[in-house]
């Protein structure tokens, strides 16, 4: 982990200095950018009747060399490819990266790490002679680890003592392996720390409460990196990081009605905790989100907030549902990043904005499957699109 | 405070025949905190006039470098998506380049008033020497500073703006031409410190 | 087996990850030490093994209903025209990427042959 | 109708007469009661083919709605699909077998039953809402689903029963029946052979013991024996 203020040295600097350590590397992520579907991409995406046609149109794009020696296309394999470009593109601008930039392009793939880790866990729990190849194949490719890693994962014993072993000699290891120390740490600050009580906690503990809490440790993480970079990175990676904070408290509030988590005695107890503490609602904003219990609470909330708000009447008016919404202003936020020279955002925003990408193909290939083009419109969010409602404006 | 002594010997050498008096405190003449002041007096308005064109030179190499670091790395990499830009885009490492010359220019014209002495060898008083050689000094000192200074800024910005054009081509070819104007005003920049070191030094003469 | 709490049969599938995503958020999936009453079949899965876990369920007492991809029927074609008991039923259903063609169906077109021809 | 239709190894004596004359009206009922029930599955294959039809094609509408739903719940968060496969523990989705009769056929039915799991909900985080509608949308195809199960169940089953029905009432109706009503009538003939050759056999005993009986007596006795035998449904056989 880097330490809570960079040197100046550390820096990625400014306007001048920037280049020195970065500028290749920024510009081989702006040519990346090229690679964005443009608006007539996706129209021309849409006109077509199969997804033959979708490939040929795909051809001419930049995921010509994924899509093209693939016979027949579908929704998982365009995922599966379009995927594929991403980490290739990614481990490219890895592999030249220089530190401070290599830990943030690591921080941005620990996001993944804490899914991967997170899938291995179910999976293991839930069921302990899981096939160790397929569940692989199935973690996110930008969160990779090393496949010895993998395998101890999968390979523990299901006892306190394969417990003991799985936290000590091999999450501890993984980049992430500090969150779940820390984790473990503020779990155990009732219980005195054995074997056994790792098990115990990772056993009994819901899953989603491990998986918040990881997820809370790792964006206070990465923001506090991101506020030592300084710069263009810190403006706009807070202002990201923020509103994702916000958005998961928003969601978790909105899902958690009609499910126990609601229950007027567990909202203080079980739902608060799983807030970010961080963000543009924190911590007033959380604090008033904890007592809510249903959706007109929630919208008197959110209405002091202008830009949720926004997102919150377009849900209840059944334009969008919140999550796309969300969504799109995820990728206007992460746009913004483009805007500027000499920061380390758009990189962590080329990720989201490709992914965002990615959900926007596989979405149009569903609806072309299902032979239901006419419901392509519900969902996705063109990337750097020149119609996007914020830009119209 | 001790006496000055008139530091030049009007017949030739060039030499500075007493600045060895100014040496330390137990000189003959003394010395205090007072005397710092002096030291200038005591420079040498070759060193200066030297130094001068040694700034011009430098700092314009500086700028025109670290322009051309910004441009060019930015231009590389964004080449490797966008190959069409790499010839096109010289032009901002070209501009960076001019910096250079710039710099180079004025060295060479700075240089070209530094002779051994040879104003008004006889007819003129020492003093009216000693004044013009402190002028000259003293202003291809000052205008070499002023456009070494300038061009490192002028190659900075060239360099920054560059880089930004080599992206912005790359995205989207009809910006170039836009991006290029900011270009060549970032340019104009080290042509100001250019005009005005020339006309600086217009009357300087050794 | 026999739950007090969940009583009743249970309701097998066999087929792609979509197909039985859906129906295990449904609720339809149930894993037990003796294992689960569905398979995922990727691209990598052999017949061999859609044959394995199609006799296990058709062999088990708790399961009323096997729902299987009809691309994936296909691979057991002839295992499944042999069978011949009524319960488990062996129902084929479409499957997201090969999309539902009455045309091709087999009851139906036996249906229809049955209503025109009479 | 040749005599080797009829049952062979069948003695032409008065009481195989009665017999199969008994079995005859006996096959004849049956058939007519076949007849009714094959009827009566038929008309209600004729209603599951409807319902099956039906169904298959409510079924081709509803699985691309389900599956768009499903895609939808990827688009908003693709980490679900292997939280589903991993976290499943109890099915709360359960079938109950009972069973249907149709004219003494009995027709396995299901009988889906849905059990509220309190369980965590999936996307807490995101796409909850979505996902909840996926849900839905399986759960009601699980519906369709499992009617389905029992339509094609009770297809198979009633096109079994109604085969072999048919096969009954086929066998009845053209060998069955007609073999024993061939024997019956051969019964009759070979009585009525038998009787003639009594008749024929009296008179010669009587013309070689005296000068003969007078012979009006002899016609009223083979009218007294042979009436008995004759039945309305062989008069063509009928022998003077």
């Amino acid at each position: 982990m880097p330490g809570k203020t960079l040197l100046l040295s550390q820096r990625p600097g400014g306007l001048a200095t920037f280049n020195i350590q970065d500028g290749f590397n920024e510009a081989l992520l702006r040519g990346l950018q090229l690679g964005f579907l443009s608006d007539a991409d996706y129209r021309s995406i849409l006109q077509c009747e199969n997804l033959a046609d979708v490939k040929l149109n795909l051809q001419e794009t930049d995921y010509g060399a994924y899509v093209g020696d693939v016979a027949q296309i579908s929704p998982s394999i365009v995922r599966e490819k379009a995927l594929e470009k991403l980490v290739n593109e990614f481990n490219l601008l890895r592999a030249n990266a220089n530190q401070p930039l290599s830990q943030f392009l690591e921080f941005i793939r620990y996001d993944y790490m804490i899914d991967n880790v997170m899938l291995i866990l179910k999976a293991t729990l839930n069921n302990p002679n899981v096939d160790v190849a397929s569940l692989i194949k199935q973690t996110h490719p930008l969160g990779q680890f090393e496949e010895s890693v993998f395998n101890s994962i999968c390979a523990f014993e299901n006892s306190p003592k394969g417990y003991a072993e799985l936290y000590q000699s091999v999450l501890i290891d993984t980049p992430i392996g500090p969150y779940f120390a820390r984790f473990l740490q503020e779990e155990s600050a009732k219980v005195s720390q054995d074997a056994s009580y790792v098990q115990n906690l990772l056993e009994e503990l819901p899953t989603t409460k491990l998986e918040s809490s990881l997820r809370k440790l790792y964006l206070e993480d990465f923001l506090e990196f991101c506020q030592g970079l300084g710069g263009d990175t810190a403006t706009i990676m807070t202002d990201v990081i923020k509103a994702r904070a916000d958005a998961t408290a928003i969601n978790i509030t909105l899902n958690s009605f009609g499910t126990m988590l609601n229950d007027p005695n567990l909202r203080e107890s079980e739902r608060k905790p799983l807030y970010p503490s961080m963000g543009f609602l924190y911590p007033e904003g959380t604090d008033k989100l904890s007592q809510v219990g249903d959706e007109m609470e929630l919208a008197a909330v959110l209405r002091t907030y202008q830009v949720y708000r926004g997102i919150f009447d377009k849900h209840q008016r059944g334009d969008k549902t919140i999550d796309d919404a969300f969504y799109e202003r995820e990728v206007q936020l992460n746009e913004m990043a483009w805007e500027g020279q000499f920061h380390y955002a758009a990189y962590y925003s080329y990720v989201r904005l490709k992914e965002q990408e990615i959900r926007n193909l596989v979405w149009i290939c569903e609806c072309i499957v299902q032979r239901q083009k006419d419901r392509a419109s519900d969902h996705f969010v063109p990337v750097f699109s020149r119609e996007a409602s914020y830009r119209k404006r | 405070m001790a006496t000055l002594t008139p530091f030049f010997a009007p017949a030739g050498g060039g030499g500075f025949v007493n600045y060895t008096c100014y040496g330390t405190s137990n000189t003959p003449q003394g010395w205090d905190a007072g005397d710092w002041p002096d030291i200038l007096l005591n420079i040498s308005p070759y060193t200066w006039a030297s130094l001068g064109i040694v700034m011009a030179l430098s700092l314009s190499v500086l700028g025109a470098a670290w322009g051309i670091w910004i441009t060019g790395s930015t231009l590389v990499g964004a080449a490797v998506k966008a190959p069409r830009i790499k010839s096109k885009n010289l032009v901002s490492v070209i501009f960076c380049e001019a910096t250079a010359i710039f710099g180079v220019i004025i060295a060479i014209i700075l240089q070209g008033k530094l002779s051994d002495i040879s104003v008004g060898e006889n007819d003129k008083a020492p003093s009216a020497i000693c004044a013009t050689l402190f002028y000259s000094g003293y202003s291809i000192f000052w205008a070499g500073f002023a456009v070494g200074a300038t061009n490192l800024a002028s190659g900075i910005t060239v360099g920054i703006s560059g880089s930004g054009c080599a992206l912005a081509d790359a995205q989207d070819p009809s910006l170039f031409v836009k991006i290029l104007i900011v270009e060549i005003f970032g340019s104009a920049l080290g042509i100001f410190g250019l005009i005005v070191g020339i006309i600086m030094t217009q009357n300087a003469q050794f | 087996m026999a739950d007090s709490q969940f009583s009743g049969k249970l309701i097998g599938v066999i087929g792609d990850e979509d197909t039985v995503t859906g129906f295990l958020l449904a609720g339809v999936g149930e894993r037990t030490s003796a294992g689960t009453n569905f398979l995922v079949v990727k691209k990598e899965t052999r017949p061999a093994e859609v044959l394995q876990k199609f006799k296990e369920l058709t062999e088990r007492e708790d399961v009323a209903i096997i729902l299987i991809n009809q691309h994936i029927a296909n691979l057991i074609r002839q295992e499944l025209a042999k069978y011949t008991k009524l319960v488990p039923t062996v129902l084929e259903i479409p499957s997201k990427e090969h999309p539902y063609d009455p045309t091709k169906d087999q009851v139906l077109k036996q249906v229809n042959l049955l209503l025109g021809g009479e | 109708m040749s005599s080797s239709d009829r049952i062979d190894g069948v003695f032409a004596t008065r009481m195989n007469q009665q017999t199969y004359k008994a079995k005859v009206k006996g096959a004849e009922k049956g058939y007519e009661l076949l007849k009714k029930k094959a009827d009566a599955l038929k008309a209600r294959f004729r209603a599951l083919l409807k319902e099956i039809r039906d169904a298959k094609m409510a079924l081709a509408e509803e699985m691309p709605a389900a599956f768009l739903g499903l895609a939808s719940a990827m688009y908003l968060n693709e980490k679900f699909r292997d939280n589903v496969a991993y976290e499943v523990k109890d099915a709360s989705v359960r079938v109950f077998a009972s069973e249907d009769n149709v004219a003494g056929v009995r027709l396995p039915v299901f009988q889906e039953n849905f059990i509220e799991s309190q369980g965590d909900r999936f996307g807490l985080t995101q796409g909850g809402q979505t996902i909840e509608q996926a849900k839905k949308k399986f759960q009601s195809l699980i519906l369709k689903l499992v009617k389905l199960a029992s339509l094609q169940t009770s297809f198979v089953t009633l096109d079994e029963a109604l085969k072999v029905t048919n096969r009954r009432v086929n066998a009845l109706e053209f060998v069955v029946i007609p073999r024993m009503t061939a024997t019956v009538k051969y019964i009759a003939k070979e009585l009525d052979e038998m009787e003639r050759e009594e008749f024929f056999r009296l008179k010669k005993v009587v013309a070689m013991s005296d000068d003969g009986p007078p012979p009006e007596d002899v016609d009223t006795k083979e009218a007294e024996t042979a009436l008995p035998g004759f039945d309305e449904s062989n008069e063509d056989d009928v022998i003077f």
